[in-house]
């Protein structure tokens, strides 16, 4: 046979050829895109292929997706009880930051590709998929609006205890958002070394301050 | 131009709930400036150059590519474009526009398809292959997409794909699907279609080889994927693999009927 | 030698647009590569149209022009079967000209 | 009709012709290196040596009020005044203001397009300098917004 230019590794071959009458049942269709997955991926910069070892979530959720159908129930819960016991809460009790450091944060998409520096800091990627401060018209619809948020959601006072419960929900779901939503499309900041803790204070300022202009 | 009103009437509606009144008039100024730059899409370039590129001896065996086979016959590129990627029985793999190139380069011109493979975009004969792309891409201009679905490796890479589509990973757990899976979501101020139908699929399909105003570059499907893996937080999808042409086989299948608008001009 | 121009020139009446496309690098002098140098201005500065031979029009250019440059204007008194040529030089000297029948 | 790969080959011919015979002398000279490199509209009107600019209803700015991408701002510059010499595209808060400068002459009309990289939003002016040396301008504001991922 003459050679020709491919990529198909010899097992690929065989299972696309070899049962070359019918297409191939379910279990073995997700056990030749595993195959196809490593065939076609390497490693470049710092985005290297074990990335592409899914978690329970992100291999559940994916499942689902395919099927076209929400997570069985019982499932989803487990997956969020296991993410919400990653979350890490504020070192010092402070969950509070700096609002116009979370505005830049949340402007940000940068961090963790190919092309960026290993090492460089990561960006929140918030207006990708939300809108937030007004005055930015660049914003994306992925996500809800989060445009007074701590407006909409009662918090006066920040520092009050009444405003306790909504300063944790909203560390929690920025540090995993799988802990709330098995299979949220919302990247895990903390959980997944996206953002620092200095950052996430800085983003549920940007939220909960009543004077971040979120809140406005 | 109508979907693309069609998909913009969506978005507006979602805005509705909205109390700022000014994002109206700022998704209508932007929809302006696209219309602006509708007329002199600098892709007209690449397609110049791809046409020459195919009709001239080149190679270490000094030959055209008039003789390549995109699957309709040999030298036939009106309509090829949007039967790809289709299943090839001399290579017996499934290929797109862009690795089908490669394949006629190598067997009819004497390239080293592989090397090529190799070579980052936009540089070398990376760039000519982007080229011819553009060009076969814009002799099916207007046409509409009709993807085989009648061999079984056909049948077999649309299933592959469409996993593939909703593979979540990454560091940030993105999938396709996290920006293409819904109708009248935008990343920023950019539509987004819904690649799992029409009219997204065949739009969003049907749209590359596109010029980049950004950065002023004609990018390919393959760039396209690459830099949306890229932008996922994913390792690198080398050229032409499986994982690529999977992608392209379920996108295109869901567009099936959707008009080829080729080459583009996108932001 | 530059890659050709794309250029369109159609009648309406009296006149004729001419939408010109030229392959063009374009580059500001302010922009940095990915190892921090500057990336030296390479930009279009003179432009030249003729219609039947004939100069009509003459342009400079900054480097404030986009990548691949595009640049529309309109001609008195051409008709359909005239000729139009274009021809740009940049500030490294390299130069392209060409041309297209109005339609 | 002409192929494009005819009109290609054509144009091969046409460009080595010019490039022997030598091209734009007069203008090689004649570059407005000073008015490029002017920070303001007055000070490239100054190395033009055209008078103070003056805003004017009939001259015409054509622009987006936002631009999805800064590195392409498709931008018009007309007027239906006799008596034009040159018409100016300027972006006010570019490094360099001027983008383009137009000779006129009585065989193209007062109406050209092209489009300009912006680094921020600015003021964009369309700027006539008639044959007496005033200076007639028109200004828009386009705002220029960051798309994509911001990746």
């Amino acid at each position: 046979m003459k050679k020709h230019f491919k990529f198909l590794s010899p097992a690929l071959a065989i299972l696309l050829a070899g049962c070359a009458a019918t297409v191939p049942s379910g279990p073995d269709l997700d056990k030749l895109t595993l195959e196809i997955v490593k065939a076609s991926f390497r490693d470049e910069g710092q985005a290297k292929v074990d990335r592409l070892v899914q978690d329970d979530a992100n291999r559940e959720c994916s499942a689902a997706d395919v099927a076209g159908k929400p997570i069985n129930e019982a499932l989803g819960k487990s997956i969020e009880e296991a993410n919400f016991k990653t979350i890490k809460w504020p070192s010092d009790g402070k969950f509070l930051g700096d609002w116009k450091e979370g505005e830049k944060i949340a402007q940000s998409g940068r961090g963790l590709t190919w092309t960026d520096a290993a090492g460089s800091e990561n960006g929140g990627n918030c207006y990708n998929c939300h809108k937030m401060d007004p005055k930015e018209i660049s914003y994306g619809t992925i996500g809800p609006s989060l445009y007074n948020y701590g407006k909409l959601r009662g918090v006066v006072d920040p520092a009050s205890p009444d405003a306790k419960a909504m300063l944790e929900y909203t560390w929690g779901k920025i540090w995993n958002s799988k802990a709330y939503n098995a299979c949220s499309n919302m990247p895990r900041a903390g959980h997944a070394g996206i953002l620092n803790e200095t950052q996430v204070r800085h983003i549920v300022a940007l939220l909960l301050d009543p004077k971040s202009p979120v809140n406005q | 131009m109508k979907m693309k009103k069609a998909v913009l009437l969506a978005s507006l509606a979602s805005f509705m709930t909205m109390p700022a009144s000014a994002q109206k008039t700022a998704i209508e100024a932007i929809e302006e400036y696209r219309a602006m730059l509708q007329d002199g899409n600098p892709a007209d370039l690449f397609e110049a150059k791809g046409e020459d590129l195919w009709k001239t001896a080149r190679g270490p065996k000094n030959v055209t590519l008039e003789k390549c086979n995109l699957g309709k016959g040999p030298g036939v590129v009106k309509g090829a474009f949007v039967e790809l990627p289709r299943y090839f029985a001399d290579t017996n793999r499934v290929q797109d526009t862009e690795s089908r190139l490669l394949t006629c380069m190598e067997t009819l011109q004497g390239f080293n398809a592989a090397e090529i493979a190799k070579i980052p975009f936009g540089r070398g004969e990376q760039s000519n292959v982007t080229a011819l792309a553009t060009w076969i891409a814009a002799e099916s201009k207007g046409m509409k997409f009709k993807l085989s679905q009648d061999h079984v490796q056909e049948k077999t890479m649309f299933e592959v794909g469409k996993r593939l589509f909703f593979a979540r990973g990454g560091s940030h757990d993105f999938s396709c699907s996290s920006c293409h899976g819904e109708d009248g979501k935008r990343i920023r101020l950019q539509d987004l279609p819904n690649l799992t139908k029409n009219p997204g699929a065949g739009n969003g399909f049907g749209a590359w080889p596109a010029y980049r105003v950004s950065n002023g570059q004609m990018w390919g499907m393959q760039l396209r994927l690459n830099d949306c893996y890229r932008q996922q937080r994913f390792p690198y999808p080398v050229f032409g693999s499986d994982a690529t042409i999977a992608l392209g086989v379920y996108m295109g299948v869901n567009g099936l009927g959707g008009e080829s608008i080729a080459p583009a001009i996108k932001r | 030698m530059a890659d050709p121009m794309r250029i369109r020139a159609q009648a309406a009446g009296d006149k004729a647009t001419v939408r010109v496309l030229m392959s063009h690098e374009m580059e500001s002098g302010q922009r940095k590569d990915a190892a921090g140098k500057l990336v030296p201005a390479w930009f279009i500065q003179d432009v030249e149209a003729k219609h039947n031979g004939k100069s009509v029009m003459t342009a400079e250019w900054g480097p404030a022009v986009s990548k691949n440059p595009f640049l529309q204007f309109t001609v008195k008194g051409a008709k359909a079967g005239d000729k139009i040529a274009v021809t740009w030089k940049d500030n490294k000297g390299e130069t392209r000209t060409d041309e297209a029948t109005v339609s | 009709m002409q192929t494009r790969r005819e009109t290609l080959k054509q144009s091969a011919v046409l460009a080595g012709l010019l490039a022997s015979t030598g091209l734009f002398p007069q203008y090689a000279l004649a570059y407005n290196k000073g008015a490029f490199e002017a920070k303001s509209l007055a000070d490239v009107l100054k190395a033009l040596g055209a008078g103070a600019p003056v805003e004017s209803k009939d001259v015409v700015i054509g622009g987006p009020d936002i631009a999805e991408n800064g590195a392409v701002v498709p931008l018009t510059a007309s007027t239906a005044l006799a008596g034009v010499k040159q018409v100016l595209i300027l972006v006010e808060k570019n490094p360099s203001a001027m983008v383009a400068l137009f000779d006129v002459t009585d065989s193209v009309e007062v109406n050209f397009s092209t489009r300009a990289k912006m680094g921020q939003s600015s003021d964009v002016y369309a700027v006539a300098v008639m044959v007496d040396g005033q200076a007639l301008y028109a200004k828009k504001e386009v705002k220029v917004t960051l798309g994509g991922c911001g990746g």
